[in-house]
This record gives structure tokens, C-alpha cells and sequence, in this order.
């Protein structure tokens, strides 16, 4: 694959087995690099194994936005002799391998730096990553100062020794850098830097947790399941600052229905989960659907079917998604695209549920958790709970029938009413019936939502005009990384609509569809599930399916290539 | 305080033994005074989970089998509320049986009172897991063979808090027992024996009567080997309580949002200025 | 509504109370009118009650085969006082009312019948239902002897005391019918009679499990669920005659896991549940589909979402079925629409599901098993057994990459390797692996089986001609209810095209659709499901839609309604 | 009997008490001379989970909680079969508990070896039923406080048939309970601590070590109270054959089309006559 020339972003891969403390190496790097005032963004993939195995973290640092992973790599750490035959197809007569060679046992030609020899020099090898890091930091011509500085915030808790040690280690790195740099064998561009001082640096699971107490939840119930776990981990963190009840779960069954229970006697809450733990979550989503009751639904998507890969990414899991739980209620499915919009959608999605009692499905995926980037700060004051629970008065019905199909919805205790709802079909008080002209206004009362809710689906985003020849779809995780391909390339005839809400499907796509000429759907899956449902909403039948479904996420080189063969 | 409710088309085969257990269950709540707008019946689905529809009160009719987990976190969110089960043994034991192990294990200050009629009745008559081995029903055309759910037997290794069983030709003590496990802080067990008078002719009002016992007050609850073997008694089955833990803190107690401050959950509010803290430590 | 207009058909209903013996009545009725060479067709709607309620049984006798219910009562036997209120919007002028008007409270014009007191005459109130028995088998000019054999043979068991007085009890009724008939109040078309000695009788669960036996199936693992139980209890009956494991799991997820392992350690096996049982299977089925295992479930629709109406009858769970599971796989969705094809439908799903790998799922719904009506005998020289299971070699390999993405199938013991499956991506061993390449080679494999599943699918029924104005189409049990309808309609340019295979659609649909120029869907659903796919698979957009979901199935006479107005 | 496997990369952490118990299973399989082409290990998801994938024999490496209702089935329609299963302590009392109470009610004639190390280990470190009181966790940030689950005392009140404790420290002990549980006929049951050397820095080899104690002979395993007071011992826990109950019929014994004939199922063929006999019956 043709890869994209070295502008004004550099990329850094390091790699190495799990347990070998890369995980370190790209925390501290990151946090440096964006104390530097540059653009940080990191995305990785890693094996299903707690040690050993082969994992790799994707760094691009630069001068502007970075929210996307690329295929190529300028400057490549290998921790570990299993990184560079993996890493092949990806490493270019361009590209900067340094690391021990004695220890990867490569006979590539990369630029040896005795990390081991040299650690050992300092008392023992745990160095070694400081030292890589010391590395990287001169060849980005960094400011050593702040290096020093944050390594002594980082090491702090661990004694003083530590930290002095850990400095020097990093500053002999450096100096390794800068003698190559200094020799020119290496030569990276020049990066402006801006100022992004406040800019925060989050990872998708953090975004979506943020989000959540943004949006009043106060109960997460989960069962761990990768990638969904980070969001309730996430919680627990931060469970006392927030007052929140976090608990894992005997089950997902367990999971979802606590979570509707909390709804019901008036807490907001979520669950997260994967694909296969929101399969066994269908029938609580129907009991939801019946109940009427709010409850949000973290779906982090990972490659099925079954136990599939569970460090993996995919979008297979849409259509289960949009059809899971027996019979028939309405839903909403959001899918954010950058972190920035998952924190507002995820707080948006309490709102939602608990103005429409649906359940809220958001949808991300393993590579949307596990990446981060600095965006602004999020503003708090463009947000709020919009709770939409009544003080009941004696008569209360918590399902009388009304024009738009909404039933004011109390809670046991406030007021003078009592709450009663049920999983058989019922009356306005909640109560079993099997009047069968009930029964048709009940379902009436409960799809009539549907048209309430699709006046407030999230618009997509557009780039470019409406008129274009061509329009390219994405949804979820894969916007961004579409959104740089597009730009890359350049096409004026080319509009990218990237949606963050897939059900109900905006207004805006489908008014953009009734024109358009061209369309290509890009999904991180094999059957394009986004491509079958624009064509069971709308009636349109997308031209062309760019689909992926290794585990990988796209990247923006291979975009660019599949999408100019595509419109050519 | 009133628990009826008017025109009520209650569904249950008259002579059910259901009616015995809905309406000792109203006395115990009205003698404890407990307040209707306070209450919350939760329940999955069969005979005995229609319970909460005849009761003047608020509640929670969820699926079959997952009557647990509602509970728990409806308690969880507002403790000011009393929360009661209300649960068949299929419901229960079969579909529910995980989350009765690990309801017992949270112990949320919940009480569940299971009618354990030995048979599904509204699917018409199949085992369940306490049915007794030998019980032939349309698809256990050989009978049962597998070895019956012994409820109490089981609390009692998940050292659950509060193990009961009664029987429901049995007024007085139900109702004894009933309003002892409402009144009981944390998990309450309570098994009631009734007659499914459709599906189990077997195991009928008769047959309760004459292979049940109540246990007297030599029987030491809280001594949990000695409970542990009385629950495993069969012919004549021991009615009464069994077992209570020595007082352990309930789930919510152990929550770490009521460790200082008792408001319930569902009154507190985003610190929005610890978000903000929160989000802008990430500049770094 | 207009109802049909009496022709060569007999309508009559029996109401009262569960536990009233109604459905004792209807058994012999039916049997009784069976041997006296008639057309027998009956259908129930009952509420979710041991005791009480209010149901009803649907009888049609005549001259021809009848496989629908219709609005049209001709005769109506009350038994209890709930029935009258309840079926008033069914009662015409035409309409004979029978009953015992002193037990029915009523001022309506009926033809009063003192059974209660006639009853008593004989002894005891039991025999009110025998003395209505032979009212009803008097009026419609049936053989009072085979009657009396007839009797004689069920009561035989229960002592002869018994078999007398109820045979007293047939001729009082009998009598009392002769003397409407004889003063001409009542006057029933003459009803011809055929040769229908050998065929029999069953409803659809027996359909469908006796084709399960034909199948080869040697385990069924079920949670009881309405309306699915019906299959499961059938298959206890006969588990010694034809050494059947019939095994009632613990919940719904232990059922599918354990046909699952059936399958895999060489036993075909199926699982029977409804809407709620199948949500909760949905991990299952994604298991199944990662195994490549093969499996049969029989989902039995009941009006959702949650525990809905548990007695009554809907088409809610397509989209569930389609899509139900985590991840991508390949499935195949069977619909019998009569109860003949119930029978081979079954049969085949082994056969298929075996053949393919994957799981296939039978949709019946509540309407469809309990409904029953004379047919044939099957013909059991045209179905055998194709069990795909091979001998291996030591170098077996379960999931050895083959042209066609069928890897042979092998079970422990048999022959001379090892079988192993793994519910995470693996290799072809069956290992566990996170070889990316081989991971897009394990998609496509599974994948590219449905194109092979496509060829064989089930061709639609077509009725009418292939270039007609107009298209009606249905799915699974409503089929056989537009069918007559459109037959009384007698349309000429209006095809009625009959789905029993929903998924992959069959091509003869496909090929119909590409020229169709007006075409109507007809589902017992809210949201037209089957609709819906049909436009996500051909792109092709329904024009009108005829939905039902008050729980009950169409009638013939609402359908010739609503499909006059939509074609007119 | 060669169990190895070869070109295996095997996913375990170095140091994991799994290798132990793959090691000492493999020992009792080639011992008891067993033939790998006749048995079948079943898992669920998990590290323990991933056993079936290191040795050389038949495997059904199924979901995550949901090893026992396949390997019922499997050995019940074929029980010329061995079928043992390995699982986690998450997979088996966990995701898995109502498949574990129901299975052993059924009693079928297979073995689980459950890899109990107190958490989590493939999803990285969270409490597992089995963790102990205060142990901290990315999710338990509080430490655990519900009780722990107490694998032997439910399976005792259960009345399983065979209940046994080894910690892989041990491997002689291992060794003798895995080969008495993979010989014994009904539901076996072998809890076996293992350290999780990754996520649980309490309850490591050495703890188990300090922690345990062979019981000696004077237990009675066939007395049920008895065996259930040793089962709720706790610090140390005890380790041994905890439980038998008196021979029990297994699940398959109890199968109808296993009575006369034991010819396994899956070699049995459609009975056509009789089929077509049942459905001519449906003439009248
Ligand atoms: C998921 C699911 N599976 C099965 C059913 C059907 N079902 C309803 S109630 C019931 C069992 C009833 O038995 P029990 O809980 O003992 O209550 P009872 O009617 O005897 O009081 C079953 C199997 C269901 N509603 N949902
Ligand atoms: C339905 C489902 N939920 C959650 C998971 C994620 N998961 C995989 S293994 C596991 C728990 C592992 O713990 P344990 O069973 O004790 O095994 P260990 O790894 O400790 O050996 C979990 C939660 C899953 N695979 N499937
Ligand atoms: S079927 Fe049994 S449990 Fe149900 S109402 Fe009737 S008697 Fe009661
Ligand atoms: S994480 Fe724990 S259980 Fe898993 S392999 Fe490592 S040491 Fe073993
Ligand atoms: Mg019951
Ligand atoms: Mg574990």
C-alpha cells in the first residue's frame, strides 16, 4: 500500500510484548509530547494475553488535529524480536527503526541503541523504556526541561532515587537522539507547535464515563467484557467523587435489568458491555421497550461471532443493535465519531432516553475506547440533566394514553401516585390486560415515539457541498479516519456524510441521498450492516462498499487508495 | 393503611393457594403500617409473580426469572423504599437461579417470598426445581429424577442472612414469618409451601399439612451447621425460621455512597465541579 | 366488517371458560365431523388463564379443504356468559345462538337449550357439553351412529356406566337439534361430502414435531414457553417409541447450548421457545455460528415486546430472527405456511442445517401451532435422512478451507482424528488464533456458504400468473389465509406469491419482483418486517401494507376487505 | 496415551498456576489411560478456559459461563465419551451459576475442574464470586464485601455427588483427586486454587500454601453435615474429597432410551414404522 508523505505529523510505533511496559513508554511520551504544545494521538492494538504476545502503539504527533491512525511508520521502537517481522509490511526504506539489536535478532538495518547494555549501566535493565523514551523525545527535538519535569511529577510517588534514575536514564536516550540527529542520519520535519496548553487528552472510554456523569447517571451495572470494561472501570475510579453505584454484575441479564430497575425507581444508569454480552442483554432491551423505561446501553463492538477476537475491532454488531429483543418498540442508536462528540453524545443520551423511555444503545468499538488525542475542554455550561420525571398526584397512570405517545413518568414515593409497569401488555395503570383493542393502542402509543424521535436524530456531519457527484457514508469510530482520507485526497466532486446517530437515521442523510448520484459506505465490517439499513430506511441502494473486517481499524492511506478506486 | 384494590380481575384458579399468600402478605404490610406509596412489589412472571397486580401499591412486574436484580438496585437507588419479592419457584430457582446466588451474596435489605407450589403453573404443569422426585408432568413423562432444589439448603451455603420456609394452610405462622422477614434488615428468604390445585396433585393443601412440621424453639438459627441440617430435613419438611446470619451489613450499607450521608441516590445531583476538575486534570 | 357469505362452509363457535371442557367438546366435534367425511379446520384464542376467562374455539366444517379462519359465525354455542359480550361484533342476523338462556344471562334472540337442567336429568351437570355435542353434530346432519361409536371408543376407558350415559346425553342433543331442523328454524347449506378416511388431523406443533422425528432429531432441550411448548410436550409423549433425550433446561441459554453440543458430538438436535426464550438464545446463536455448528430452533411467535400476550399470536420476531447474535454468520429462517409443509419444512431444516453448518430457525407463532385441520397423510418415501458427518483421518482438520466454505463435519470418535471447535476466531484445527489474515479467511469461509444456501432455498408459492398487475405477498402462517382470500376474491391480475423460506429470500421471489408493478405485504405484525427485508435484500419498495397485531390472525373476510380497498 | 501437543503457544502468563493443572491433568489422563480420541474437554472463556487448547484430544471450547450444559448433552448422547470440563472461577460460579446448580441436580457423568484464583484473570484482575472479603480491584475499588461464593457448601447443599478442594501447590494431592473425580461416575466436582500471579497479589502460591490443609482420614465424605461445617471452613481451607453422596443414578443412567439399551444416541436411527404408525394414528 502506498503511504502518505511524511508532512507535518511524524509517526511513531513502539512495540513490544504485553507486560514489557509499553504501555508506560506511551503514557509518558504522550503527556510530554502534548506539554510540548504539540498534537498528540495514539491508538493501539494488542493480542488477547495478559504477558508476552505482540502488541503495537500507533503515535502521531504534529502540528494540527490528529485523529486518525495512518499505515505508515517514520520512527519504529521494537521493544521485542517479534515487533519487526510483524510490523514488515509496514516499515519503508523512510522509515527509523531504532532499538537494541542484540535483542531483536533483526538483521534489518536500524539504528542500534544498547538499551539493555545501557540500562544495565544504571544499576538494572528496568531502564530500558526510559531510555527509548529519552530517544524519541530528542529526535522531536523536545524540550528536555519538560521531560525532566514531568518524569519527576510521574516517578515522584516512588522516591526520590527513582526518580533520578529514571531522569538520567531518559537523558541518555537523549543523547543518543541527538547524536543522530546532530550526524543527520536522522531528519524529521520541522513541527510548529500551538498552543493547546488546556486541550485534555482522553481516551474514548473515558469520554463515554465523562459523558455519563455529565448526564446524571448515578449506576453503572456491568459484567466485564472487553472492550466494554474500560467504561466501568472508568466509573469505579471516580465512584466517590461522584457518589455513584457501580456494580459488577453476576451477568449482562443481571447487568441490564438492574439498570432498568434504577431507572424505574428514578436513577439514571447505564451498562456497558460487547457484542456478546449485549446478546444476552436482548430480552431485558425488549422488557425495557415494554416497561417504557429510559436505560443507556454502552456497546463496545468487537469481532464476532462468539468469543471471536476479543482485543479486536469491528462494526458488526449494528444490526444486532437495531433488532435486538422480541417484538416491537423503538430505540435509538447513537455512534460518536471523535472524542470530543462522545462526550456530549453520550450526556445527550441520558436526556434522550429519559424523554422517550427507550433504551439508548451507543455504539463504539474497541479501537474508539482504547484511542486518545487532546481535543479543547469539554464546556459544561452548554449542558444539562434534563430530567423529565413528574411529582405524581393521586390518579396517576404511568402509562395514560396521550397524543404523542409519551406517558408523564413518576417514581415510587414522589407524590401521591403509585407506579406500577409491566412486561405483559397492559393498561394505563400498568396493570396486565388482555383487551385486545388495548392491546393495538398500547403498541400505537409505543412506535407512535418514533416519529417524535427521529425529529431530534442527530444530524450528520457534512463536509462539502450538497451537490457533489459523489458522497461517501461512514458512521461511528471510522468518521475521522474518512475525514482525513477525504481531505488528503482532495476531491472537490466528494462529500463525506460521517453520522453519529444510525437510528433513527437522520433527516439531513436522507434528504442528501434523494440527490445523490455516487455513494460509497465505508464500514469496519464484512456485510456493510450501515449500507443494508440505508437501503431498508430510505430505499436507496449505496453504489459501493469499502469494507474491512481483520480487527483492524482503517487507516487513512489505505482509505485514500480504496476510495480513488472507487471514484475513478 | 389500605392494600386493596377495586375491580380486580384476578386470574388465579380459585382454591389457589396463591390467594392465601396475597392475603396474609396485605395483613403483614398492613400491621406493619407500611405505606403503600413507599412500597414496591417486584416480581418476574407465573402464577405467584401476578401477585403485585393485586395490591394496591407501586411495582415492578418485570421477566421470568429476573425479579432479583430490579430489586436490588430499586433498593440501592432509594433505600427509603421497602422492597418485596414476590416469585414463583421456576421463577426463582430455574430461570432466576443465578441471581438468586448472588442476590444472597449482595444481600440487598429486600425480602423475597417465593410460592413454591413444586410445579410451573402457568405453563401448565411442568417440573421445577423443587419439584419432588417421581412428579410426572407432560414432559417429565418418567417423573422427575433429578435431585430436587432445596432453597434453604442453598441460602444457607451462600450464608445468606434471613432462611425461612412456611406453608401456606399454615395462617398464623405465615404471617408471623412474613412480617418477621419484612421487618429483617437484608436478605430474606422466604419459602412458602402452596398448593397448585391444577397442576400438582400431588403435592396438595393435604399433603402440606401432613408432611410439614413447625420447628420448636430448640432449633438454634443462628448456629448455621445445625440450620444447614435441619434445611436438609424431608418428610415431614420443618417449617419456620431456619437461619439468620449473625447481623451483617446489607448491601446498600455497604455502598460507599451511604457511608457518610443517607440521602438516597436518586436525590443527589453532578458535581459539576468536580467534573470540571476531573476533565481538566486530563490536560496532563 | 362484511363477512363471507355462507357458501360450502359451516362456521361454529364454541366460547366459554378454561376449565369448562371446551376443549373436550372440540376434540370430539371435530374427530366426529372427520369421520363423517367432512372438511374439518379449527383454531383457539384463549387468555393467559388456568380457570376462567373467556375463550373461544373456531370450527369450520365442509365439503372442500379449509386451512383459514373467518369472521362468519353460523353457529355459536355459549357456554358461559362472558362469550356473548365478547363475540357480539361476530353475531348476525344469520347467526344461530345456542345456549342455555338462563346460564347466559342474556336477552339476545337465542334458541335456548336448557342443557344445565337436561343434565341434571341424567344425573349430574357433566353432561351439559355431550348434550351440546350432539346439537351441534344434529344440526349439521352427521351420522348419529358413528357418533355413538365414536363415543363409545373415547369414554371406553372411563367405564361403561359413562360411555352409556354420555351416548344418552349425544342423542338428547342430537334430538333437540332434529326438531330446529325439522320446524326449519335452523337451515345449514347441504355440505358434500369426500373420500377423507385416511387423512389426519394434527395442529402445528405436531406438524412440526413429527417432522423433527422425520429429521433424524434424537434431542430436544427446552425452557416451557407458550406457544413454543406444544413441540417439546409432544416429543415427551413419544420419547420412548422413538429413543428421544427430551430435556427441559434450566433457562433458554443452557437449551440452545446443549442442542449445540448434541450437534457436535454427533446427535441432531433442536430447541423450541418463543420471542423472550429465543432473545435470550441469541448468544447461542452466535456460538452456533462461529462453530459452524449445526442446530434447529423452532420459535413460536407470541405478541411482544417483553412478556406481551402470552396466548395470542403474532408475527413480531422476523427481524430477531434475522438478526439476532453477535457478529456476522450466515443463517437460514424457514416459515411453513400449511401443515403439510410444516412437516417436510422440518424434516428438511435438519437436513439443511446439517448440510450447511449453520443454524436454522423454524417461525411458527401461536396461531400456527395450535390451529389444526385435516390434511393427507405425509408420504415418507420422499424424505430421508442426510446426515454429512464423516469418518476422519488422523490429519482432520474441523475447519479445513474449502472452494465452497463447507468444511466436512466430523464428531469425537468416529474415525481416526480429533474434532475440536472454539468459540473464538481459530485456525483450521479448530485452535484458538489471532493471525489476522486468517481471521479475514474464516470470514469469507463462513460467509461464502450463504451463497450456496441461497440456491437451495424454498421456493416461494406462486398463485397466479408471474406477469399480474398485482402482488400479494405473505409469510408463514398468514399464507394460507390470503390464499383464500384471494381466491373468493377472484382477481385475475392478482398474484398471491407464498413465502415459507424468509431468509435467504428464494429467487423465485426475486425474479417476480424485478418486473412487479403493484404489490401488497401481509403481515401479523406492526412494523412489516417481512417488508422490510424485502427491500434491505432486493431493494425493492412494497407499496401497500395490510398489518394486524391485536393478537388475533387475519380472517378471510378482513382480508378480501382491506385488499379490495388497496387494489381498487 | 500422549497428551502433548505440539507448536503450541501457549497464552498463559509464565509463572500461572494453570501450567500446574494442565501438567497434572495431563498426568491423570495418561495414568488412567485414557484414549484422547474418546474424550472431549469443554470450556467456557477464560485463561483456565483455554486448557482444551493444550492438550492433544477432542475440545468444544464453547462461551463464556456456559461449559456445563454442552458437556451434559454431549455425554448424553454419547457416553462412550469422556467429557471433562475446565473452567474459571467467573466462567463456572459466575456467568455460569445456574448452569452449575442445575447440572449438578442432573448428576451427569463428567468432571469439572474449576481453576479457582479468586479473579478475574483474562479480563484483567476483577473480583471474582470467589474473591475474598477487601480484595481491591479496578472495579472493587473498595474491595469486595459480598460474601464469597463457597463453591463446596453449595454443591453440599446440592447434593452433588462428588465434591473435592486440591490448590495446584500440591500436585501429589492433584493428582490423586483429579484422577478419583475423572473416574467417578455422576458430576464431579474439583475446585482447584491456583494463583493468578497478574491480578492477584493476595492469594498467591504461598498463601494457598499457608492457607490450606490436607484433611485427614478421619472425614467421613459421606456425611453430608459433616462434610458441609468441614466445607465452611475457612482459614485454613480444607483440602480433600469433601463430599461423596451414596451413589447416585448419573443423568444419562436416568435417560429413558438408556434403560434397555445402551446403545449410544447418536447411533440410533428414525424409528420410520412407528413414525409412520403415530402418524396414521392422527386419522381418528
Ligand atoms: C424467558 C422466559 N421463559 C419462559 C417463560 C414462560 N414462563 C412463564 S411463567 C413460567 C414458570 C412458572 O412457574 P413458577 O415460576 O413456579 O410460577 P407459578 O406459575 O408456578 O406460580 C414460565 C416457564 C417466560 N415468560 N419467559
Ligand atoms: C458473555 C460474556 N461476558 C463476558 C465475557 C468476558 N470474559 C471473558 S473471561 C471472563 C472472566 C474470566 O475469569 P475466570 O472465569 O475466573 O477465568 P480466569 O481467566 O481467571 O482463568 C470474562 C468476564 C465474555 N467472554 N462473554
Ligand atoms: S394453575 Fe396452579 S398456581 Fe396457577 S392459579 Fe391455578 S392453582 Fe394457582
Ligand atoms: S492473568 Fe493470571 S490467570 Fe491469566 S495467565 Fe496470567 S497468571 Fe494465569
Ligand atoms: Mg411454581
Ligand atoms: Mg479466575
Amino acid at each position: 500500500m502506498s503511504q502518505l508523505p511524511l508532512s507535518n505529523d511524524i509517526s511513531i510505533v513502539l512495540g513490544g510484548e504485553a507486560g514489557q511496559g509499553i504501555q508506560t513508554i506511551e503514557q509518558l511520551l504522550t503527556k510530554i509530547l502534548k506539554l510540548n504544545n504539540f498534537y498528540v494521538f495514539a491508538t493501539k492494538e494488542y493480542m488477547s494475553r495478559v504477558r508476552g504476545g505482540s502488541n503495537t502503539t500507533s503515535i502521531r504527533v504534529g502540528s494540527h488535529p490528529l485523529q486518525a491512525p495512518i499505515e505508515r511508520v517514520d520512527l519504529l521502537i521494537p521493544l521485542d524480536k517479534e515487533v519487526l517481522p510483524r510490523l514488515q509490511h509496514r516499515i519503508t526504506s523512510q522509515t527509523i527503526v531504532a532499538g537494541d539489536m542484540e535483542a531483536l535478532e533483526t538483521n534489518l538495518k536500524i539504528f542500534d541503541i544498547p538499551l539493555k547494555k545501557l540500562s544495565k549501566e544504571l544499576g538494572s535493565e528496568i531502564y530500558s523504556n526510559t531510555i527509548a523514551l529519552g530517544l524519541i523525545l530528542s529526535l522531536l527535538k523536545t524540550d528536555g526541561q519538560i521531560m525532566e519535569k514531568y518524569l519527576g511529577k510521574y516517578f515522584g510517588a516512588k522516591g526520590e532515587k527513582l526518580v533520578e534514575l529514571n531522569i538520567k536514564a531518559a537523558h541518555l536516550g537523549f543523547k543518543h537522539g541527538r547524536e543522530l540527529l546532530e550526524n543527520g542520519t536522522v531528519r524529521f520535519p520541522e513541527l510548529s507547535i500551538s498552543d493547546i496548553q488546556n486541550d485534555i487528552m482522553i481516551n474514548g472510554s473515558e469520554a463515554i464515563a465523562m459523558g455519563a456523569i455529565a448526564g446524571g447517571c448515578r449506576c453503572i451495572a456491568s459484567y466485564p467484557m472487553s472492550p466494554g470494561t474500560g467504561v466501568i472501570t472508568f466509573m469505579a475510579k471516580v465512584e466517590h467523587d461522584f457518589e455513584l453505584i457501580v456494580e459488577q454484575a453476576e451477568d449482562e441479564i443481571a447487568a441490564i435489568n438492574m439498570a432498568i430497575g434504577a431507572w424505574y425507581a428514578g436513577a439514571r444508569a447505564m451498562v456497558t458491555t460487547s457484542g456478546g454480552g449485549f446478546a444476552l442483554m436482548a430480552e431485558g432491551l425488549s422488557l425495557a421497550g415494554m416497561l417504557e423505561m429510559p436505560v443507556v446501553i454502552h456497546l463496545a463492538q468487537r469481532p464476532g461471532p462468539g468469543t471471536g477476537l476479543p482485543t479486536r475491532t469491528e462494526q458488526g454488531d449494528l444490526e444486532l443493535a437495531l433488532y435486538a429483543g422480541h417484538g416491537e418498540f423503538p430505540r435509538i442508536i447513537l455512534a460518536p465519531g471523535s472524542l470530543k462528540d462522545a462526550f456530549y453524545i453520550t450526556q445527550k443520551a441520558f436526556n434522550l432516553a429519559d424523554k422517550f423511555q427507550v433504551p439508548v444503545i451507543i455504539l463504539t468499538d474497541q479501537y474508539f475506547v482504547d484511542t486518545y488525542y487532546n481535543i479543547p475542554s469539554f464546556d459544561l455550561s452548554q449542558i444539562k440533566v434534563e430530567s423529565c420525571i413528574i411529582e405524581m398526584d393521586e390518579n396517576y397512570l404511568r402509562y395514560q394514553l396521550t397524543d404523542n405517545g409519551i406517558s408523564p413518568r413518576g417514581i415510587p414515593g414522589k407524590g401521591k401516585g403509585l407506579v406500577g409497569v409491566d412486561s405483559d401488555e397492559h393498561d394505563e395503570a400498568g396493570h396486565i390486560t388482555e383487551n385486545l383493542e388495548l392491546r393495538v393502542k398500547m403498541v400505537d402509543k409505543r412506535l407512535k415515539k418514533l416519529s417524535l424521535i427521529k425529529e431530534s436524530a442527530i444530524a450528520a456531519k457534512i463536509y462539502g457541498p450538497s451537490d457533489s457527484r459523489g458522497f461517501i457514508i461512514s458512521w461511528g469510530s471510522t468518521n475521522r479516519i474518512v475525514r482525513e482520507a477525504v481531505k488528503h485526497l482532495g476531491k472537490k466532486d466528494l462529500t463525506h456524510i460521517a453520522l453519529q446517530q444510525v437510528y433513527p437515521l437522520p433527516e439531513n442523510l436522507r434528504h442528501l441521498l434523494s440527490s445523490a448520484k455516487h455513494t460509497i459506505v465505508v464500514e469496519n465490517n464484512a456485510t456493510s450492516q450501515l449500507g443494508n439499513l440505508i437501503l431498508r430506511e430510505t430505499g436507496f441502494q449505496i453504489d459501493h462498499k469499502i469494507l474491512k473486517y481483520n480487527g483492524l481499524p482503517f487507516t487513512v492511506e489505505e482509505l485514500m487508495h480504496t476510495i480513488s478506486e472507487k471514484i475513478s | 393503611m389500605n392494600f386493596d384494590i377495586e375491580n380486580t380481575d384476578i386470574a388465579w384458579c380459585p382454591g389457589c393457594g396463591n390467594f392465601g399468600i396475597l392475603n396474609v402478605l396485605k395483613r403483614a404490610l398492613t400491621e406493619l403500617e407500611i405505606n403503600p406509596q413507599k412500597l414496591v412489589l417486584v416480581s418476574g412472571i407465573g402464577q405467584a409473580a401476578k401477585t403485585p397486580h393485586y395490591l394496591r401499591t407501586n411495582f415492578f412486574n418485570g421477566l421470568h426469572g429476573r425479579a432479583l436484580p430490579p430489586a436490588t438496585m430499586i433498593k440501592a437507588v432509594n433505600p427509603d423504599l421497602k422492597v418485596i419479592i414476590t416469585s414463583g419457584d421456576g421463577d426463582m430457582y430455574g430461570e432466576g437461579g443465578n441471581h438468586f446466588i448472588h442476590a444472597i451474596r449482595r444481600n440487598p435489605d429486600v425480602t423475597a417470598i417465593v410460592h413454591n407450589n413444586m410445579v410451573y403453573g402457568l405453563t401448565k404443569g411442568q417440573a421445577s426445581p423443587t419439584s419432588q422426585v417421581g412428579f410426572v408432568t407432560p414432559i417429565q413423562v418418567d417423573g422427575v429424577f433429578e435431585e430436587p432444589f432445596n432453597p434453604l439448603a442453598v441460602a444457607i451455603s451462600l450464608n445468606a442472612s434471613f432462611v425461612a420456609r412456611t406453608s401456606i394452610h399454615n395462617l398464623d405462622l405465615s404471617l408471623n414469618i412474613f412480617k418477621q422477614a419484612i421487618q429483617h434488615k437484608g436478605f430474606a428468604l422466604v419459602d412458602t409451601f402452596t398448593p397448585c390445585i391444577s397442576f400438582n396433585k400431588i403435592n396438595t393443601r393435604k399433603w402440606y399439612e401432613e408432611n410439614t412440621y413447625v420447628i420448636d424453639d430448640g432449633h438454634d438459627p443462628t448456629n448455621r451447621n445445625s440450620a444447614f441440617s435441619k434445611a436438609c430435613e424431608s418428610y415431614p419438611w420443618p417449617l419456620g425460621i431456619i437461619y439468620k446470619s449473625p447481623t451483617k451489613p446489607s448491601f446498600e450499607e455497604n455502598l460507599y455512597i451511604y457511608q457518610k450521608n443517607n440521602k438516597p441516590a436518586i436525590n443527589r445531583e453532578v458535581q459539576w465541579d468536580k467534573l470540571k476538575a476531573l476533565i481538566e486534570s486530563k490536560s496532563v
